[in-house]
């Protein structure tokens, strides 16, 4: 089966900062992502989880996002403008693609 | 004055309360899932948003509504101001911290206003329906406060217009007047068809509701290693300052007995839904365990158990009610 | 007719349903969460399948039945076929998305049925129990009539047996048939024994529902430009069809003024649980922007607010009741 | 006799489990979510703890509450070893897998109690309050049992501190005995006012539970080929010998027939929510599939459908009640 | 620690399709996969949400795989013959796993 | 924009040995991790599902730790300590992170 090379890009980011984020993306020109739930978590502003939450104000995201490698600098740019300030964690891993012409 | 607190705090829902503090201290594994908790918050606000409604429709337009909203307003736009200065008095905490703390305590509590009705209601009292307006005028004024508070410090905030539109149609402010004015529409031909929904199970409901409450609460406390002594003393006292302010808006307004509780109650509890999502998008340097730690789980309590029944008797005492 | 008009626009259920689709076209937060939506959904097809097996259950088994729910097979058929034709009239969409819309229409939505009982029982109205049945028994077939559609066209459409399972016992038709079954068998008494469940909130839990389906409509709403005007209209002119069709069978049946007009609103109706999901399987190729927005945001809200009270008012006139 | 076991077979409780059960041995895609399952079951648990605390409140402290909690606990610890030796009789499966099974069935299944004391009040009769008590403290020593039977064997049970908290403070006795203390501190007037919520409609958010049991229990049937014939014959003699161990024990206590009736069905059922998670951690060997689907698939229908008439007509007899 | 060369392959795809995926996935003769649940996310066929929606047509899942690599030809294939026709995203990338006996 | 070499570490384990494997997660040092949930699977011990799911039981959840690739080592051993007896998968992908001086 015929695969591509892509970059994979995660970011965990609070929900609060959801929107700001894609619409970051899509200035660097992302127009696909996923958003998956988080449960909770652990970093250096302590421990949280999503448990009878009511507060619109915690809580946290990971936008995923399969991009061609080309266009991984340009996103992460746009990507560090929005999390600069906030908490919140970015990786990037190499990964495979099928159906190249989708991305 | 002792009697309404003894039977406050034997109250269903205040030992609801303390059931969730009791398991999130013993770290059990009780929990109430996020969409329960969700769900349960949007059916507390519909219902009492409607009846609010419903009550205004019943009474006629009063008045005194657009002066109520108004001194909402401002008490919302001055508390902070004051919370500010207490906070830099009692505590060590940063400017910054201080700040986003501030605008929690301008805004407002929508479960403690439910609680404060529920009292009221037990002791065969009712206020006037609009303050369920006054409710939802007094969750953002705080947040500009609070911001510009921050902008005379290290000038780092971010407030963009999205955030604008966020903070203003946040969810619970739309649902609360949303369903505030359907009851003012309906008026009681609806609500008499949805009585059973919204009236009947009201306070079991609220019950689950405080037992979640609790349990965050109890959580929150667990964290509590972030405020020092100060930081307590401020979550006790600030409500008292805003009862005090509540106090002489609802007397300056000639609310009645209800009313005036009302406002107490609205002046003397602190945001923990609209705020700190507004401060996490503009002021995201300020630690969110500070001011959620305060709100709900020095705050609320205090209010749920002794402020409440509290202002009931002081409100009682000051318009003869 | 124009007072029930008005009066269905100003009830706390047409309101709700206002109120969601403001806040999301004011792009309010306001949501609720995906597993409370999909309770309240569960309750409210156990609640109308249980009181309609007990209302067969009270009035015994009806001659009528078993025609009545042919009668609805033959619409949920036939149905398709109209649309597909008045669609490629209408509109320039493709054939596949046309075939796909129109399996829509066949088919119902058991929110507007739920409505249109409520609304019935505001008349002070009551209905056969079985049109709820005959509910169930048109979800499906209208699928079959589109995959023909398809079929004739780019043949590509994929029907495995698999699909037939699922589209035979998808969630919602095993709990509406399987909750009048338990309605007509425990009778009465059952009815009695759970009635503070399943009838006197009833009301109040659909203004929550239908506050859903506003946030959701609206959103649709604001994707409303993959839709043509042709498109829009089919969605206002197809229900008024398809409520002809339901008057004529529905007349030539026999039915009670409330039969009637439930069997109008079946066949004005368009799907939005059942029918998405078969067609994603099968004819992945068809745009479901297309299919849901012009179901969710265009003919609901018509039938909802303005179809309801014409179809009861029609349905009067034609029955005498 | 015949017409008891009749009537709970035609109840709709029973009906909605059966639905479920068809549902998934159909493979309808019909599903509860998990939100909303967990949901319904705090409310189950808050509503039986709180009458039961209520019913305390009104007839007084009994002397037989500690006699009967010490009962329980007795039963608890003893009925492992039981089923271990009946198991190994039996069926086939190996030592570690019997252990485990046996620990289920010394502790309870608080559904089965809330099914047997809705049977009870369709019966006209009864029971003690503090049998809620009871449920809780039989809930974990069975653990301990199961774990000392494995301790015999491959001695390779991983039983740390954290785990008895795990076990002692998991969240269904917190609730169950918490509100229970609530129930017991805010007696009728306490009851009196969330009755609405928790009295009236108890029984129909019972049947949308039973439905998700029943879902449950098809999907474990579904994989029912983990278990010999012989574990299946257990899983429908235990209920025998515990409800005979709680007959006894009820009868020596002096309780009134609905008490008795309890005791039997608490000794008969089998745990699938506290004991499930306790094994994982404590013996990741066992297989959960086994002891899952024994006491959902195969024990908790059958007390539901045949064990809980028969446990009252026997307790009546017993007790001339 | 001991580690093997796998691949992790990750399939994002309709709620509606998992069954079918998953049966495609057992006739490659892999028997191993979770499920993880999507809140929204976005790509050529629009954003979409999961917020509030009954509709039992709409949302999507991703699916995670960890396999052998040589298992991962036969497998691609069959979730090719899956995803072809639907909306998705299917991307391989390496990884290491403890314990490689249980794959 | 500046990345730098990280190890994504992706646990999935049974929901009530969370607490234990996060525990031994902060006694190799990893102080920073999240957790996602899952919606079912399959492996060796069977197929499961969180729908209407009432049991503590029964459900797993993911736990992701991005960590510095010299903590590598010392986390496995800890994360191996929890699982060995459990159900459950651990694998290790490179990834590049942005802020590493947050790790
Ligand atoms: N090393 C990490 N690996 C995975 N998730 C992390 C890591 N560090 C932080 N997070 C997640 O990001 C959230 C915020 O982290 P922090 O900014 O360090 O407080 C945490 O609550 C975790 O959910
Ligand atoms: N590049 C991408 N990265 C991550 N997820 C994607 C990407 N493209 C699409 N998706 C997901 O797959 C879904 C369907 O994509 P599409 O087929 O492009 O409409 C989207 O709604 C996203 O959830
Ligand atoms: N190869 C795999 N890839 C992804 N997830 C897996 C794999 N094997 C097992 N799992 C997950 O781990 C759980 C337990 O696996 P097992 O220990 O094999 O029964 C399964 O139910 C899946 O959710
Ligand atoms: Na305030
Ligand atoms: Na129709
Ligand atoms: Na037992």
């Amino acid at each position: 089966m015929q695969t591509h090379k892509a970059k994979r890009v995660e970011i965990i980011i609070e929900r609060v900062m959801e929107r700001r984020l894609t619409e970051a993306m899509t200035r660097a020109d992302v127009t696909g992502w996923s958003v998956l739930p988080m449960l909770g978590g652990s970093g250096r502003s302590g421990e949280w989880s999503r448990e009878g939450q009511i507060s619109r104000g915690t809580g946290l995201v990971q936008v995923v996002c399969i991009i061609r490698p080309e266009k991984l600098d340009p996103l992460l740019d746009q990507v560090f403008s929005v999390v600069e300030r906030q908490i919140g964690v970015v990786s990037v891993c190499d990964c495979e693609i099928l159906r190249a012409e989708r991305f | 004055m002792l009697d309404l607190a003894a039977d406050n705090l034997l109250s269903p829902i205040v030992l609801s309360f303390v059931l969730g503090l009791f398991a999130a201290l013993a770290r059990s594994d009780l929990s109430v899932p996020e969409a329960v908790a969700k769900g349960i918050s949007l059916y507390l606000l519909f219902a009492i948003g409607f009846k609010g409604g419903a009550g205004v429709a019943a009474h006629g337009l009063d008045p005194r509504l657009a002066a109520t909203i108004l001194a909402g307003l401002v008490l919302s736009f001055a508390l902070p101001f004051a919370a500010f200065g207490l906070l830099r008095v009692l505590s060590g905490m940063s400017r910054i911290d201080a700040a986003a703390v501030a605008g929690h305590y301008g805004s407002i509590s929508i479960v403690t206003f439910v609680a404060a009705t529920t009292l009221l209601a037990n002791a065969g009292l009712t206020a006037e329906g609009y303050m369920v307006a006054v409710a939802a005028a007094m969750e953002a004024p705080a947040i500009l406060s609070a911001l510009w508070l921050l902008s005379r410090g290290d000038g780092n905030t971010k407030m963009d217009s999205d955030l604008w539109r966020e903070i203003l149609l946040n969810g619970s402010i739309v649902l609360l007047l949303g369903a505030f004015v359907i009851g003012m529409a309906t008026g009681q031909d609806g609500l008499d068809s949805i009585a059973a929904f919204i009236v009947s199970p009201f306070q079991g409901v609220l019950c689950i509701f405080l037992l979640d409450m609790g349990l965050i609460a109890g959580r929150g406390l667990r964290s509590a290693g972030v405020l020092d002594r100060g930081a307590v003393a401020f979550g006790l006292v600030m409500p008292l300052v805003g009862a005090l302010a509540g106090l002489g808006a609802g007397m300056l307004l000639g609310l009645s007995t209800g009313g005036v509780m009302l406002m107490m109650t609205l002046s003397a509890s602190a945001s923990y839904i609209a705020v700190p999502a507004a401060m996490r998008v503009a002021v995201p340097e300020a630690n969110p365990s500070i001011y959620l730690t305060l709100s709900l789980a020095v705050t609320f309590p205090f209010n749920l158990t002794l402020g409440l029944p509290l202002y009931l008797a002081v409100a009682r005492i000051m318009t003869g009610g």
